[in-house]
This record gives structure tokens, C-alpha cells and sequence, in this order.
């Protein structure tokens, strides 16, 4: 995986995040505080702003650079956990000009150790962290069998989808959400939902 | 939507230029937000920050200054200050001493102060400790979830452990005295109409004229129950009873007695809601050692109150009336 | 209607129960509803009292204490005390020097003063000098009407006459000084709607979503005109450069700056006017030495501001700088 | 004019204004800050009060013992104002059982005269002065020419609800209406409105 097909894939991930900035802050007015479309598309632009200024020279400088910004830019609960997710696969991917199938899985594998190491959260906690587990799994499962990156990541982001989907019936324990209590079932975490934006746009980019 | 601003999004730059200019022992570090004591960095004591989102003012900023906090960073409406404006404020105000970061319960605020946090002590290798502050009883306490919001005693924290710094005491004393009075005092808020957030442009939630929702959170979460408007006698019943069963607080118990106004509510209806408090409290045989009575964590424009309780010790009490100088809290000076 | 209240009718009286309640150092004489030092009467000092109708918390029971008022007679919502509450006040607060009556100019808190002084006179000797506040520039002056209303500069009257009776001046000089500060002050308020009277029950005056009325009374009484909704720059300018060229303020000038906010406005939107009007004011050439910011004299819950300006000399200015320790405003002590 | 009956004009003045309190109220609310029905209202409620629990057994102390509740529970510019009509009409009135015409007419001029001294009211200045200095000369004319005291105040009722009427141009110069200079004409002022009903009740009730 070339690094040009990696900036593609932050790029066209900006860019979902932009087309859907008004449902994903709409999913979060219901249970959190009718932010995260709005978060996550000032982080986005500014890590558009940010490569375009000083375009990347390895998978880690990407990276680096797309998780400092978040951090930076958000403020919101989802500025550390994908800017974390960013900056650790970049440490991860390392000074390279590209990635291979397992090395993007160990990244990947690296990244969502970061988002758990700083928000604590477990499957079934109505979180990001429930698209993007299941999604790292079919990746890494996808691989184990050989079928190849651009079948495995398209397993990636059915799996993802179906992650985000069931978060609905979810009784929030991590976040705002949690607040609410019994009140979080029947709501999508809005985390989650762009947390399979992206995976899905890996499918759609990275093959 | 109406209010005196300009552009929605100049808001917060705007109003820290106002806090510049109104208060000349303040300085702001525009480019990061942070406000901080202008004889900032008090060498010898421990540095105290806090910060979180705009919004909720006099928090923090009108807190900074002799006896209080030495700096605060101030995010954008209701949105958590990020990690590199912690690192600056901590950077500003280290003394030499450590720096204490005061930090409301919210996920995004506790991540952002923990990058901070860490940012620092890769950077600089500031000495800082950490201190969350969780007292809003209208949630369900629990390991397994992000927990109980931090809300009224945020304010009480800030003044006692700023005392406690201003008297030369080390980072880890400070940090215990910021601990013990989160875990002594208890809070329960409720809201009459809700705020609205400048960008958004509409108010965050809906109310009928005859409803209140009772256990609200700073940013207009949706509380425990949406209920029919009530008597202040009701509704003090509704916030202050839940206080005490949950410390729990006991007959004998000397506390200071903090009713606190939303941002829309006036000060008659507060004064009106403190009788009310002081009533239910010498009905369980609770003195009232001190008292403050005021708009002091707000939610925008949202009409409404909270009730936090917190019980007093000879230190506490001692530190609590020791001189302070900020915008918002002043005496003995 | 919205409030934290029980019956309409009582919140004037809860509201003192209350006040009392929270702040040890004020007494209150509940028939008379009047709030009071509780050291009072203070020997040898000249005694100031103000009052007014209720619904302008913190004025004017927010400003007794060390250094301001010695007492204040609370009228009913928008009405102004009966002349017994001021005789009453004038009794308690007569410490053998003659006592200040601080009036702000309605016909109907200048007939019950007036005649609470006649008594005062008759019943107990008491010597009452008399000052009436008009500063508000949205009225035309005359001298063939009721003249232009008593606003803003009414706390600042009460704060630095204050100080000069604290210094031991005697009952002419404190008048004089309260006269001067009242000549030397001018203000104007808008709104952005209208606050309820408890006993109504309904808004006072109507204002569409998108409109603003400018040169408001502290009761509601219409303005100047009635204005499209627009920026906190532009409302800024239709408030200060009207009390500018009023007074007028020259270039050179220093001035304390007060903006103040009508009740129902946070303090985020304070700021952001405060930063207007000090951009304004820089404009002119005209030095802010001293500036408040803050809800110090409200209309209930009604949103919106008024900006006040005072011109200071040295003794102005270290009049205001002396101690003072009231519940609203409190330094140096 | 028997004490009896002049207690009957006060009584009847009470029952009177709660009739007219909403109407008072509402002219008060276009020109001023809608209390004066309220404050006329609750002042002679207190008035009421006051004489049944301490029945005046003088002309002197009916007017002071009216004049003083109103004084010490309106707080308007009407208590003052109606307060010190009623004080000086009674001190004129003195220690008697009952009052002649001419003597009932000079307590009048005199609470006229104690208005004035207090609100510093000019005619044409849109006050209750304009209802009751016409109401005054009326009565004073009738007494003049000898249409004995019924027609007389017949006449002065007429005179103060012409004056009254006569409000309506005129552009206020004193009370809060003043503050709406032009916007004030158009408008009932609300205290004359009260004073013509107080003439109209003498009219009917001292006869
Ligand atoms: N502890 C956590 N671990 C992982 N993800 C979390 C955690 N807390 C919150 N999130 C995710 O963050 C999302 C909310 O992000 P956002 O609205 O941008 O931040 P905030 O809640 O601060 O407003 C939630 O939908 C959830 O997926
Ligand atoms: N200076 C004055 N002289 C005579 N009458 C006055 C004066 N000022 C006001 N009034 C009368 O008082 C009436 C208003 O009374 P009210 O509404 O009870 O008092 P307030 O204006 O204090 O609310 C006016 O309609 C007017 O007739
Ligand atoms: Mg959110
Ligand atoms: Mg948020
Ligand atoms: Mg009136
Ligand atoms: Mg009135």
C-alpha cells in the first residue's frame, strides 16, 4: 500500500465526514450533546489543511500528522481516541513509503490498542470502539485466510457497519451517553458510525 | 436567537478579549486560549489549572487569580480545551512546585487534560497531578461507566485547593485537599428552559411551559426526570434531599450551602430557592457554616439552578475563608 | 411563566428570608422589609439607605455592608417602599451623624422618600440629606418633567458615597459626593425581551424574535426606539455613543466602565460587550481605569445590558478603591 | 354632610376602584408600567381594613387614617399622592361630626393644594391633577352660585370626567409617562381616570 493510496484514504475519509457532519450530530443530540458531525469535520479540515501545508513524507510523518491535529483541533472525547488511533498506527506503520497487508493490520491492531488504552472501553460499551473491534478482527481473520487486503477490508466494513448497527440496542457505559442511562437503547452511537465511515473508505480506497 | 454577540463562532475569542480588558490582573494567551494570573509563574507554589468548555462562566476564568487558579483554558462552546492549551497553561504557571489540573468528569475533558498532562511531562517535565472532580449525584454512580459528572464543587475545589497552594503546601498535599473536597460535597441541578449554543443557533433541548427537568447537566444533558413545574419549596426538596442521602450528609454536619444560577435566573429566585435550602437543611438538623449564593457555573442563557452541598472540617473551613482575588470570588483582600 | 418561586406574592419576603439566611453580616426587619447592617447603627458615621421596588437584585439589599449601604428598603416587584420602610431604615441606621437617603429618580420613589423623610424629620430628629440619581441619557432631560430616570450609576453612588461616610465625612460632604458621582455618570440599556413580573405572570412587553428595544428602563418602560436584532458592535455603539456625547466624555478623559447585565444575560455575553465597549471607548481616546462587569442592578429575567459610564478624578477613584464588603461587591477587605 | 355619609364616599370608592382595577391596570400598562389599578386597589383594601378596625369618629380622623394606609401600602406614585390628598382634606376637614358645603369644598381645595405641593402637577401635564383641579372650580362655582351642594358635585363629576377625557391628546410631563414623550398622547391617563371615579362616587354618595 502505497503512501499516495494512505493520504487518499484520510483525504476521502474528510470528506465522508463532511457529507455526513449533519447525521453524525444528529445521532449524538439524541444521546450525547449534538457535536460529534461538528468535531469531527473541524478536526478533518484541519488535517487536510494540515497535509496539504506540509505534505507527509512516510506512513508515520501521514499519521503523525492526522492524530496531532485531531488532538489538537477537537476537544471533544473524540479528538484524543482517533487522534490517539492515528498517532499510534503512524508510530506503528514507522518511517516507510508504504505498508503491506499485515503490516496495515498490525497498525491498525496498534491504533485500537491506543483508543482502549486511554478510553477504557470494552465491547458492548456503545462506543467506536464497538465498529472498530469487530472490523480489525474480519482484517486480521480476512489476511489469516489469504484472501487478500482488498477482500479482507471489505470484510473489514461489513463488519464495521454491522458493529455501528448494533450499537443500537446498546445500553451506553462509556461517554455521555452513559448519562442517560436505559434512555442510550435504541440509539446508534454516533462514534461508532464514523468509526465505519472510515472503514469503509479503506475498502473503497486502500486497494 | 438572541444575544449580544457577533459572529457565533467569535464568541469565546471575543469574550476573552473582554476578560483581558476588564481585568488588569489577568493576562490571556490569545493563540491558546488560556487565562492566566499576570504574575504568573508564583515561584514556590503549586500551580493550579483548570479549563473546559465555554459556556459556563464565571468557570474557570473568573476563577484565576490570587488564592484560586493561576490559569485557565477555555475551550469552545461546551467542547473541552485540547491538550496543547494544557500544555501551555502549565508551561505559564509551573512555580517550580508542580501544577494541579482541576478537571470536570467528562470523557472529553479527562482525555484532553490527560494528553495535556502527558504532553507536559514529555515537554517539560512539569511535575503535574491530576484531580477529577465528580459530584453531580443526578447520575448513577459506577466504575463501569464514564461516571458522574463534575459540576458546582468544581468551584469549591478550585478556591480550597487554590488556599491550600497559596500557602506554600506541596503538589501532593494540594491535590489531597482538591480530593477531599470533591469527595465531601455533593451536587443536583434542574433546569426551567434550556440554554442555546451560540453556533447551533437554537435552543439544545425543549421544555413545555409547565415542565422542568430535575438532575440537568451543565451542558443541558437530560437529567434523571422531566417533571411539571413546581414550587420552589418542591423543587428544593427534589435537589437537596438526593445531596444528602447520597454522602450521606448527617444531622450535626456543618456544610457550606451553595445555590448556584444557571446563567437566565436572577438573583431574587436564587435568594428565594436558598430559603428554601436552608429550610430542608435545618429539617435534618444541618447547620450552614457558609454559604454562597450566585451564578457561578452556568449554562449559557439556561434558567434554572443547582444545589451543592459540601460538608466543612475545621481545614476546609479555614482554607475556604482565606483571601482570594479573581473576577468572580473575592475577599480578605 | 417560568421561576423558582412558590406564591407569586411572597417572593419579595422569601427572597429576604433568604438574603438573610445566607449573609450573617446583614439583619433584616421583616414587617418593614427593610435589610441592614448588622453592626448598625455604626457610631459616628454618617448612615446611607437606598431602596427601590424589587426585581433589581443585587440592588439594593446586595450592596449593605462595610462601605456601601447601611440599609435598603425593599418595595414590592417594580414598587417603590412606602415612606414608613424609610423611616424605619433612617431610625435603625442614624448613628448620630445624619442620614443619606440615595434615590433613583421615579416620581413614585421620590414621593415615598420624600415623605419617609418628612417623617423621619417629624418622629425622631434624624437630619436626612436627599440624592436622586438620574443618569439615564434614553430620557430626554427637562426640567419641566419627571426628568430622566436613576440607573446604573446608582451602584456606583452607593459604592463610592459609601467609602466617604466610611472615612467619617460628614452628612453634607457624603451628599456632595454622591451628587458629583451622579453629574459625573452617565448610562443606557437595551433589551433583547422582557422580563415577567411574578404577579403578572406574563411579559411585560412583547419584542419579535429579531428585535431589540434600546434605551429600556429597568422596569421595562419602553425606550428610545424599538431596532432589527444586530451585532454586539452595533448595539454597543447605540449605547455608548449616546452617553458620550451626553455628558459629554472627552478624549482624555479616564472613566470607570461598567457593563451590566439586565438579569436574564450570562456573563459570556457581558464580555463580549465589555470588549465593544472598551474598542469604542479607545476609539474616542477616552481611559478605562476602572471597569465592572457583572448583573449589579436587573429587571427580573429580562435579557439585554446597559453600559455605564463614570468620569473618575483622584477622589472618585480612591473612593472606589476603598474596602468594601457587601454580598454583590466586595474588595480590600 | 354627616360622617357617616362621607365614610360611605370612602367605601364606596374602594368597591369602586376593585371594579375598575383591570381597566386601571390596563391604561396604566400603556403609559406606565401597568400597576396602578393594582396599587389603588390594595391601598384601599388597606383602607377598609384600617376604618372597620378602628372606626374614625372624626372628619379629621377618617381623611388621616385613609390617607396615612394609603400612604404605607401603595408605594406608587399614587400613595403618596392620594395620600397626601386625603391627610390635608382631613387636617382641613378637623375634629367634627360632620361638614358643611362650603367647608367640604375647602378640604377639597386643600388636598388639592397638598397634590400639587407633593407631585409639583401643572394642568396639561396628563396627571390626576386634571381631573380634580376642573372638579374643584366646579364645585366651587355650583357652592358660588348657590345650587346647593348635590348639584354642585353633580357638576364637579362632570368636570372630571371631561378632564379626564381631556387626557387623552395631551403629551405627559410628569409620572412615568413622561419618559414616552410623543408616544404618551392617545392615551387615558390612568390616575385621572381614578380621580374622576372618586368625584363621580362624592357626586352620588354625598347628597
Ligand atoms: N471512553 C470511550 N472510549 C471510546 N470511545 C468513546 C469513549 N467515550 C466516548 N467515545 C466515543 O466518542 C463519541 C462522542 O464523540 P464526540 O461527540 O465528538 O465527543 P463529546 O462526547 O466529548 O462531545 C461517542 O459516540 C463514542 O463513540
Ligand atoms: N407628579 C405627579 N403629580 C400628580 N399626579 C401624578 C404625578 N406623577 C404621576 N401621577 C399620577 O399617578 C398615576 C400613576 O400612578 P401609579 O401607576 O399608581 O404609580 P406609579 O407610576 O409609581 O406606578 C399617573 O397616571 C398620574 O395620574
Ligand atoms: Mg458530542
Ligand atoms: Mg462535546
Ligand atoms: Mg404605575
Ligand atoms: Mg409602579
Amino acid at each position: 500500500m502505497s503512501l499516495d493510496r494512505l493520504q487518499e484514504w484520510i483525504i476521502r475519509f474528510a470528506l465522508e465526514i463532511e457529507e455526513h457532519k449533519d447525521h453524525l450530530t444528529r445521532l449524538d443530540s439524541a444521546i450525547g450533546d449534538a457535536d460529534h458531525g461538528i468535531n469531527m469535520d473541524r478536526g478533518m479540515k484541519a488535517v487536510l489543511a494540515k497535509i496539504e501545508a506540509e505534505p507527509p513524507a512516510s506512513v508515520e510523518a501521514l499519521f503523525k500528522a492526522a492524530g496531532m491535529t485531531l488532538v489538537s483541533s477537537v476537544g471533544g472525547a473524540s479528538g484524543p481516541l482517533y487522534g490517539t488511533f492515528f498517532l499510534r498506527f503512524g508510530m506503528a506503520g514507522g518511517e516507510t513509503e508504504s505498508l503491506s497487508a499485515d503490516h496495515l493490520a498490525k497498525a491498525f491492531r496498534s491504533g485500537l490498542d491506543g483508543v482502549v488504552a486511554r478510553g477504557k472501553a470494552e465491547a458492548g460499551d456503545k462506543t467506536m470502539f464497538d465498529a472498530l473491534a469487530p472490523a480489525l478482527e474480519a482484517l486480521e481473520a480476512g489476511l489469516d485466510q489469504g484472501v487478500g487486503l482488498a477482500e479482507a477490508l471489505k470484510a473489514a466494513a461489513i463488519a464495521a457497519a454491522a458493529g455501528r448497527d448494533a450499537t443500537i440496542p446498546m445500553l451506553a457505559r462509556k461517554g455521555r451517553a452513559s448519562y442517560l442511562v436505559e434512555r442510550s437503547v435504541g440509539h446508534q452511537d454516533p462514534g461508532a458510525t464514523s468509526a465505519a465511515l472510515l472503514i469503509q473508505v479503506a475498502a473503497a480506497t486502500l486497494t | 436567537m438572541k444575544k449580544l454577540i457577533n459572529k457565533p463562532d467569535d464568541v469565546v475569542a471575543e469574550a476573552l478579549l473582554g476578560i483581558e480588558a476588564a481585568h488588569p490582573d489577568l493576562k490571556v494567551d490569545h493563540p491558546n486560549r488560556v487565562i492566566y494570573r499576570a504574575d504568573s509563574p508564583v515561584a514556590g507554589k503549586v500551580g493550579l489549572i483548570s479549563g473546559g468548555g465555554s459556556g459556563h462562566e464565571p468557570l474557570h476564568g473568573g476563577f484565576v487569580g490570587m488564592g484560586m487558579l493561576d490559569a485557565a483554558c477555555a475551550g469552545q462552546v461546551f467542547t473541552s480545551p485540547t491538550p496543547d492549551q494544557m500544555l501551555a497553561a502549565t508551561k505559564l504557571v509551573d512555580g517550580g512546585k508542580g501544577v494541579l489540573h482541576i478537571v470536570k468528569n467528562y470523557t472529553g475533558d479527562v482525555l484532553n487534560f490527560e494528553m495535556g498532562a502527558e504532553l507536559a511531562a514529555a515537554e517539560s517535565g512539569v511535575e503535574v497531578a491530576t484531580v477529577v472532580t465528580n459530584d453531580d449525584v443526578a447520575v448513577k454512580d459506577s466504575l463501569y461507566t464514564a461516571g458522574r459528572r463534575g459540576v458546582g464543587v468544581t468551584v469549591l475545589v478550585e478556591k480550597i485547593a487554590g488556599a491550600a497552594a497559596e500557602e506554600g503546601r506541596a503538589l501532593s498535599e494540594v491535590a489531597a485537599i482538591a480530593r477531599k473536597v470533591n469527595e465531601s460535597g455533593r451536587s443536583m441541578g434542574m433546569a426551567l428552559t434550556s440554554g442555546t449554543v451560540p453556533a447551533a443557533g437554537e435552543p439544545t433541548f425543549q421544555l413545555g411551559e409547565d415542565e422542568i427537568e430535575i438532575g440537568i447537566g451543565i451542558h443541558g444533558e437530560p437529567g434523571r426526570r422531566r417533571e411539571k413545574l413546581t414550587s420552589a419549596a418542591e423543587i428544593g426538596e427534589k435537589l437537596v434531599e438526593p445531596i444528602i442521602d447520597d454522602l450521606p450528609f448527617r444531622s450535626g454536619d456543618e456544610v457550606l450551602a451553595f445555590v448556584n444560577g444557571m446563567g437566565g435566573t436572577p438573583l431574587i429566585e436564587l435568594y428565594v430557592m436558598y430559603n428554601e435550602v436552608a429550610r430542608i437543611l435545618a429539617g435534618h438538623g444541618i447547620g450552614i457554616a457558609r454559604s454562597l449564593v450566585g451564578s457561578y457555573i452556568t449554562s449559557l442563557d439556561m434558567a434554572g439552578c443547582s444545589v451543592t452541598l459540601l460538608k466543612l472540617d475545621e481545614e476546609l473551613l479555614k482554607l475556604w475563608d482565606a483571601p482570594v482575588k479573581t473576577p468572580a470570588l473575592r475577599w480578605g483582600i
